[in-house]
This record gives structure tokens, C-alpha cells and sequence, in this order.
């Protein structure tokens, strides 16, 4: 059943068994909503200089929001900012490839990716894509308030 | 047990006259189309309707004076005459058309804002609207209280998913301007009794606004009748086009209140200094209008009156009938509305224990069956029940209680899915 | 003599694809439809694309899961991207789907009356347009002056039908907020140069909105050449259905100014209290869209791009120059506008004698032949030249230099008829 | 050739030779314009009692507009108000009857109409039939403006 490449184990076991959920301290936060189904999360960042310490989060949504959130927290902390942004754009791209992207090339987003690469069938869903991204999205909008601040504060 | 539920019109002619129906999705799944709430499906008639137009009589209309301007012309003016007969309006020039229902009510608000005494919508005065308004009947009056000044209250929400009326006489005061609200609601279904409510805004000289958007396609609809003083509705929900909706108001209203757009075909005369307005509808339809569209609408409600808008309306409550009793035998479904099928349309709006709409719709669809998920364009909704989202399904005169059963057995399946 | 015109298209090709022209009229007469101005013929390949759309996956967009939702929803996108690289936006997000050309414009006039600084129109600064807009460019500027308590200023025009810019420097000040004037004139077919107007707008910081549903149809539109904040345009007029128009903004502006209608899909979050809205150019599409007819411009723009605009154009101006030398041979003619066919697109406007357009334009209908009689939506041109109206006809990629002699000739039958 | 109908002799006759043509002093006066077209009238009438002792007009339009205030003048100067108005019915009946009248009933209008019943293949054509109304309009506003008056006057 075709539902099965969205729906991966992977995806449905971060959905029942979140990682790293509930809000905690942190340097910045972002809340983002997905006006067409209303989704919505609320997420922190802290960092240590350019480490990610924490990524925690709160909010409702479907299945692929959730896993989405949680694999994201498993993936980033602990990364340095640069390693961070590498896995974010390879993330985007695997999401915004429709589903054409080759097996061979999602072989390799899976060195950078990891479990995230489960995530290749829901960019055939251009509806559950926004789900998808929406914490990401958070992540990246928490991120630059907290290196657009220390700019400031440097400047 | 499906067949012989009363009242249930002759679907295997009536979805001979919608192609899509045969679609055949996600490489062998029968479409089961429940998301009528949304949009509904076209016949043939009205495909043909606009073929023919474009093919053979297309021309801009009021201005030719060849042949096509005035077929044009006939038929666009026709299809009025067709609407104002399908809601029974007292004369042809009271109905407007519009782009869609949201436009309609914009259409009013941005009226009332411009308007003279006694209609006018100011600081002081009062907008009254309701908590199950679909946003389109929400935001115009947002933006009217915003811009006006004027204060913006609303009905609220039993927990049975009806409007609570209790208030009515403190909630429509002297003060109130409008009172605009839904006939049906979107999202749950539920018919509002709107007596009482008409009855209170009349005694203090209210104008009120009727969105019929969830009615018009499904009941007879009888704005004498109805007593308000504009009723909105959109086209394409009622197996016309998209690209088309109704307004209709009452002569004397149309007449006083000032123009909205300005344009082409609203104008009496113009100098560069000012210009004096034609009288309505013309007034209210600035530029080219929709004139296809309006066209295909003509034939939509022709289609519909044809097999009866008693009978669709009785074809529609027996599904909705036979859809909430099979719905409420799947644990953890909770009915978000009237769990019954009194006074409510055929559009049901649920949860499916913590399993999150977006999930339940994708799960769905992938059997065929297309519901929709999300707030429905009535967040107030959601948030009044403490729920981020819904599953609603909708029917129409060609839905049939099998589909009503693949429906029930597909949430089942959601169920194991993700058990 | 017609057959040595340069630059034309292949005619016989074209005509194929458009089966009204094959209609015969009055018992007898081949329809000869040079009405162009007021609204095109559509193309086979756009009707298809319509039939296509509502048989196969006509549903909701943006707010499904479902494969339908999906389709629709991608099929309705793409026509965005179509139309924007059509008019070469920097941005699919800048363009916004309107119902017509006459809503784009109101649509910038209202958001400029709700804007905050530095856009604001209000008492003490200046809207500027000129003698030769359509209504649809005048009376909604006429509506925000008067509302708002600014004042309307205007180009003029010289005797030879083009507009008088001698006075930029004093009609444009620093108190305007915005001009507003069109490319094309409906009525002359004048070609207006905006450079030094769009210069002198930006040295004082007004908004230019530029009114081109006369030009897009016509030749190749570039709104990054054009330089201009605004640019409104209308689907009939270029092949399209009805009911679609587009109003392409620039980004920043978009999103710097408030919306104009509310409703569905143009919101981020709804609460009784407030909301907040969708990034351009949802923010400016309230409610369910045009979506069939977006659908239907989005083949329209791959139509007319596949034949190519330029060819168009130059197929356009050798029948302007051709229609203007035969017309100049018929006595007590009289060219209103640009009488040779330099900086003119296919759009002439006469008086013949002291014939009442009303009659010339019955009697050629007689013979088949389309044109249109009165004051064409620009009342103050007629006016300006101290005509009660004008006879026009309108030529487009699919008119044959045969046509502008059955024109020709019929205008002598005219003459003979009242004589 | 079925323009015919329409642009009878008698038409292009008043048309081209109008009847009563010129603003004169009157006891009321209308404006009436048609918006599709452009057509404009300006039209005075002069009672004594219930006599119609003049209508003088002035305009610019079609053919169909302007033969038909020529008509009107002719028919109606010197009528009785009672009579007139049955005329004026009379014609908005022929005029609205979309050329679907039989030959019969239209001898029968003939008795009353005189010249006007050459507007009958005018009613064919529906962008036409506000032209030959326009005048018409324009004296049944005049004509109640006095008349209201008088009712005033006398009240
Ligand atoms: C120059 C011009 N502007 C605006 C319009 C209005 O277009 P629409 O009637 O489609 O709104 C027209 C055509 O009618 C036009 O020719
Ligand atoms: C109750 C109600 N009102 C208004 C609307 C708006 O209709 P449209 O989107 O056609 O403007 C809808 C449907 O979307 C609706 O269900």
C-alpha cells in the first residue's frame, strides 16, 4: 500500500514515542502555525557559542508534525550550528523533491539525514509537507533571532 | 439494511450526470466523494451550459448592439431571473452577483461602513455575528469593527453544538447595526433558528445578514419567507461554477446604500468630477462580471429545482440519518455538532480519538474516499471545543448510503492503521 | 493588396481554434467579430481545459488531503506561475487572482485608503489619473477621493488623442500618493509613454498602477521593464474565461498593506477577537477563488505565449495600419484617437458622419459584423472631443485583413443606408 | 433585408425631419439619459388643465431616440392627459412585446399609435428598445412632477 511510504514505521514510533517534547529554557522561540489545518508548535532553542544544547517544543498536530519535531530534536542536539544548517537544507531539499528523488540519492541524504530520510514519501503529499517542515521552520526562525541578537549585541 | 432508507432519490440517474464520480484514484480506489461542504461536483448540464456559451453566443454584455452582446446579454440576464426565482425573491433586481459568498458579505460590510444614517456602522454602534460563522463571516466584520470603531459581539456555543440564543435580548441592543450569521453551519451541520433572532434585530431597526453558503444547495430556500434583509450564497457549493457567488438584498436597501466597487457597468453617468451610479443590481456589479459563470449557475439551479430541493433536502437527512447512527457505533468517535439528525444538514464534523484529522483524511483518501480535515474556515469552532482540527464529511444528492459505509468502514480501518 | 500586409499571423491555423468564428448570423451573414476590445474569443484549448478541469478534478484547493484537493490545488498554482512568467514577476507570490480587472483596481484603491503611512491616501494629498481611463480607473479613485477627502487630479489629452504629460512636473507633487492610468487606451487604442511619468512618480514617492488589461492581451507585457508597483489586468480580454482578473504587486507592498476582502484562505489564525493574515498573495484572495477560471488563463497565457506576443503584436499593428488607411478613404470619417498607426494598438474608434454610432453599429450587426457603439467605459473621452459616442472596432490575432475590408465596406453601406 | 423592420420610412422621416424639436417653456422638465449608449433628453411639457399643450425637447442619441420624441410630440400635443397616457401604455406594450406581436393586434394599436406603431420592428432588438423609450420616460416623470405639484398645491 502506496500510504506505507509516508506512513513509515520510523515516522509513526517518533509520533508515539516523541523525543525530547515539552518546553524548556532556552535562548529564543519560535511559534508556527500551518494555516490549513492547524497545526501548530512552539519551539526553543538554546545554544552554547555555535553547540545546540536543547530543542524542545510544544504543540498539536498530525503525525507528521509530531515525528517531524521529535526527529529533528534527536538529530540537532548536540550538533554545532553550521552541521545543523547542512542537515536542515538536506532535509528541505529531500521534502521539496515531489517524490522524485532517486534511491541512490536518498542513500546518501541518509549519512546526513538519518531516521529523517523516512520522510521521503511524504514529499509526494504536497499537503503533509508544510506538516513536515513546521518545525524546522521554527527551528530556523528561533535560530536566527538568537545569532541575529549576539550580532546586535556585538555590533 | 442501506435500501431501504426512506426518501432516498434515484442516484444511479443522478450520478450518470457527474463524470468525476467514476474517478478512479490512487491506481484503483472508487472516488467516494464526501467533501460537498467544500465544493460540490458539476453535471453535465451545466459543462454543457458553458461549453455552448463560449462556443457560440460569448460576447461582453449591456453594451453591444450585435447579435452576440445580446445573446450574451439575454443569457446573463436570464440566469438572474433563474436565481431570483430559485430563492423567491420578490424582484429580479435584488439579486447581485458576485465573485463568491465572501465577496457577497464583504460586499455588505464595506456597504454599511460607507452608508448614511440610519445604516451606518460607527463607533458606538454595535456588529452582532455568532461563534460558528465560517471566516468569511467573520473577518469582513473584523475589519468593519476595526475601521469603524464599532464594537463587534457574538453568540456563543452550547456544548450540543447549537447556538445559544439565550442571550438574545441582551446581546442585540439598540446599539446593533447587523446582525449577520449563518443559516447552516460548515462545520457541524447545524441548522440556526433564526427567528428569534430576526425578531430581535427588527425590533431595534438591525439589519440582518443571512450566509446561506451551507443552505442554498441543500433546502429550499425562501428569502421572503426567510425575513432578512440580505441572504449570501456561492455558486459553486450548488453544482454551478466556481467563480461565481449571490447576493441578495432587499430593493429598498440596495437602493439607499452606497456602491462597493467602482467601475464599469455600475455607472449611470461619469465625469471626471463625479459620477452618478445605475440603479441596482447594476450598482453592486462593477466591470465585466462573471457572465459564463452566471450562466452555468442558471443551469445549476434549473438541474436542482428540477429534481426538487424538498427532495434533496429529504435525500440528504435520510443519509445524514443512517451516517450518524453508523458513525456513533465506532469507539472513540466523537461528533463534534448535533449527534442526531434533527435540525441539521447532511455535514458531520468528528474526532477520532487522539488521532489527528490530517492523519484520518490522508488514511481516507488513500481508499478513495475524500473528506476534508483542518478547521473548516471556523477556528472559533475548534477552539470553543477544545479540538485543533476535525474530520468532516458532506453530503450531497448524489451520495448514496454505501458510500455512507465505505465511510464507516475506512475509519475502522484508520483505526487499526494506527492502533 | 491584403495579402502583401507584412507581419501577419497565419490566420486560417489560428481560426481553427476558435469555432464562434465560424458562426453565421441574421440568417445568413458570417459572423465578423472586430469587438475584441470588450472581450475576446476563447480557444478551444481553453475550453478543454475548463471541461477538464470540473469532469476530472474540480475540488476545494488548499485545504485537502485529499487527491482531488491536490489536483485542483496544483492545477490552480500553476496557473500563477503560468501568468507570472507570462508578465515576467520577479515572483509567483506577487500575483494575486482577482475576478476582474475592474476588482485589481479597487482593490489598490482600498488598500491605499486603509493603508498607514507612508502609503495612506487621505485629506491634503493627491490621486492622479488621466481623461482616458476606463470607469473602471476613474470611479474607483473618484470613490477613495471622496472618501477619504483627497483630491483627484488628471492628465488631459491633446486634440490628436494622446495624453498631455507637458504638466507632469506640476500635476504630480509631492502631496501624490499615487497615480494611476493605463497603458492602452480601451477607446483610442493610444499606447501612453509611462517612462516619464513613472520617473516623476518615483522622484516623489508615489505608487504608479498601471491599468493594462488593453496591453496584456495584446503585446509583450514585462512588469520589471514597466517599473510601476501595480499592474491589473483581466482574463476575457486576453482568451481567458470570465470571471479571472490578476493584479500583480510588488512584493514588498503586498505585504506592507493591509488587506482588502476577508474571509477564507486569506487568513493565518482566526479568533472571535482577531486575526491575522496570510502572506500576499493569499492575503489578497479572500474566499474559495476563481479556480477553473484561473485554470483556464493559466492555458490562455501558454496559448497566446506559444504563438508568441511580439507576433501578435506585429500582426496587430499591420492591420491597424491597414484599417486605418482603408477607413480614411470613407467620407465624413472621423478618427477619434491616434489616426495613423504609430504608438496605437488595433483598437480604432470613428465617427461617421452625423450618423449615431447607435445606428452604424445596427446596420453593420445586420451584415455580421461585430463592433461596439457608445462611450466604451471612458465617457470623458467622448467628452473630451465633444462626441455623444464613437463606433469602435477591435482587432486581435485571429482577424483577417478580408475583415477590415468587410468593415470597410460595410461602413459604405452605412453611409448608403442613412444617406 | 430585415433591418427594415426596424429603420421603417417613417422612422428615417422623423428622424431626419423631427417634429417639434427645441426647448420651449414648459410647467416641468425631465432629464432622462441611457447609460449603455449615451443617449441623452431633455424634454418640457406645458399643461393647461389636463391638456398637453406642448412637449418640447432636446437630446442627442440614435435614430430610434430621436424619431421617437418626434412621434411623441406629434401624438401627444393636444391630447388630453387620460388618452395620452393610454397611448404611452400602449407603446411601452408594443415596445416590450420582443417583435412577438401579431400582425392583427398591431392594426388594432394602429388606431391609437398612429406613425408611433413603425417602432414595432424596433422591439426586436432589445438594446434598441431603450432608445425608443426614452422620451417616453422622460414625459411620464414630467408629467407626474406637474401633476404631483398640483396634488401638493391643492392639499
Ligand atoms: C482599459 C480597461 N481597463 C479596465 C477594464 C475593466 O476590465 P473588466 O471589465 O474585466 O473589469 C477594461 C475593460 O472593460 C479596459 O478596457
Ligand atoms: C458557511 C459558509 N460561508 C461562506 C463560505 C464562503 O464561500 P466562498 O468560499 O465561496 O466565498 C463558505 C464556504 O467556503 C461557507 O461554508
Amino acid at each position: 500500500m502506496k500510504l506505507d511510504s509516508m506512513y513509515q514505521d520510523v515516522i509513526l514510533d517518533h509520533y508515539k514515542h516523541p523525543h525530547g517534547r515539552g518546553l524548556r529554557d532556552g535562548d529564543a522561540e519560535a511559534h508556527h502555525t500551518n494555516p490549513t489545518c492547524g497545526d501548530e508548535i512552539t519551539l526553543r532553542v538554546r545554544y552554547d557559542g555555535e553547540t545546540i544544547q536543547d530543542v524542545s517544543y510544544e504543540g498539536q498536530g498530525c503525525s507528521i508534525s509530531q515525528a517531524s519535531a521529535s526527529v529533528l530534536n534527536e538529530l540537532l542536539v548536540g550538533k554545532e550550528l553550521p552541521e545543523a544548517r547542512r542537515i536542515q537544507d538536506t532535509f528541505l531539499e529531500l521534502m521539496q523533491s515531489k517524490g522524485q528523488i532517486e534511491q541512490a540519492d536518498i542513500d546518501v541524504m541518509e549519512d546526513v539525514l538519518e531516521d529523517a530520510v523516512a520522510f521521503a514519501g511524504v514529499s509526494k503529499y504536497p499537503a503533509r509537507v508544510k506538516c513536515a517542515l513546521l518545525s524546522w521552520m521554527a527551528w530556523k526562525d528561533a535560530t536566527a533571532q538568537v545569532f541575529s541578537e549576539k550580532e546586535r549585541g556585538a555590533a | 439494511m442501506t435500501s431501504t432508507l426512506p426518501g432516498l432519490l434515484d442516484t444511479e440517474a443522478i450520478r450518470k450526470d457527474f463524470p468525476i464520480l467514476d474517478r478512479v484514484v490512487h491506481d484503483g480506489a472508487k472516488l467516494v466523494y464526501l467533501d460537498n461542504a467544500a465544493t460540490s461536483q458539476k453535471p453535465t448540464q451545466v459543462l454543457d451550459a458553458l461549453a455552448d456559451y463560449y462556443e457560440r453566443h460569448n460576447a461582453n454584455v449591456h453594451r453591444g448592439v450585435h447579435v452576440l452582446a445580446e445573446e450574451a446579454t439575454a443569457l446573463y440576464e436570464s440566469a438572474r431571473d433563474k436565481v431570483a426565482e430559485f430563492i423567491n425573491a420578490p424582484s429580479r433586481d435584488e439579486v447581485v452577483f458576485t465573485k463568491n459568498a465572501s465577496e457577497s458579505l464583504n460586499l455588505v460590510a464595506n456597504m454599511l461602513g460607507w452608508a448614511d444614517e440610519p445604516y451606518r456602522v460607527e463607533r458606538g454602534t454595535e456588529i452582532v455575528i455568532t461563534e460558528m460563522e465560517h471566516h468569511s463571516n467573520i473577518v469582513p466584520w473584523q475589519l468593519l469593527a476595526q475601521r469603524t470603531g464599532a464594537e463587534l459581539k457574538w453568540f456563543g456555543l452550547t456544548d450540543g453544538g447549537r447556538l445559544d440564543v439565550s442571550g438574545v435580548d441582551e446581546l442585540i441592543t439598540e446599539r446593533t447595526k447587523v446582525v449577520a450569521l449563518t443559516l447552516v453551519s460548515n462545520i457541524m451541520g447545524t441548522i440556526n433558528p433564526l427567528e428569534p433572532i430576526i425578531r430581535r434585530a427588527q425590533e431595534v431597526g438591525a439589519l440582518v445578514v443571512v450566509d446561506a453558503s451551507q443552505a442554498a444547495p441543500h433546502m429550499p430556500l425562501d428569502v421572503q419567507d426567510l425575513q432578512a434583509d440580505f441572504v449570501a450564497f456561492t455558486g459553486h457549493k450548488m453544482c454551478g461554477p466556481t467563480g461565481i457567488g449571490v447576493l441578495w438584498g432587499r430593493q429598498e436597501l440596495l437602493e439607499d446604500l452606497p456602491p462597493f466597487l467602482g467601475g464599469g457597468e455600475m455607472i449611470e453617468t461619469v465625469t471626471m468630477h463625479s459620477s452618478t451610479y445605475a440603479p441596482a443590481p447594476h450598482k453592486f456589479e462593477a466591470g465585466t462580471p462573471p457572465v459564463a459563470q452566471a450562466v452555468g449557475l442558471g443551469v445549476a439551479v434549473d438541474y436542482l429545482s428540477a429534481i426538487g430541493m424538498d427532495r434533496i433536502w429529504q435525500h440528504e437527512h435520510a443519509l445524514t440519518e443512517y451516517a450518524v447512527r453508523r458513525l456513533r457505533e465506532i469507539p472513540d468517535l466523537r461528533i463534534i455538532g448535533p449527534d442526531s439528525a434533527e435540525d441539521r444538514g447532511a455535514t458531520i464534523s468528528f474526532t477520532l480519538g487522539d488521532i489527528h484529522p490530517h492523519d484520518v483524511g490522508q488514511v481516507l483518501d488513500e481508499q478513495g474516499i475524500a473528506v476534508r480535515v483542518g478547521h473548516h474556515c471556523a477556528r472559533p469552532v475548534c477552539l470553543r471545543y477544545g479540538i485543533p482540527a476535525t474530520t468532516r464529511a458532506s453530503f450531497y444528492l448524489y451520495n448514496t448510503p454505501a458510500e455512507v459505509d465505505a465511510l464507516a468502514d475506512g475509519l475502522e480501518h484508520v483505526r487499526n492503521f494506527f492502533a
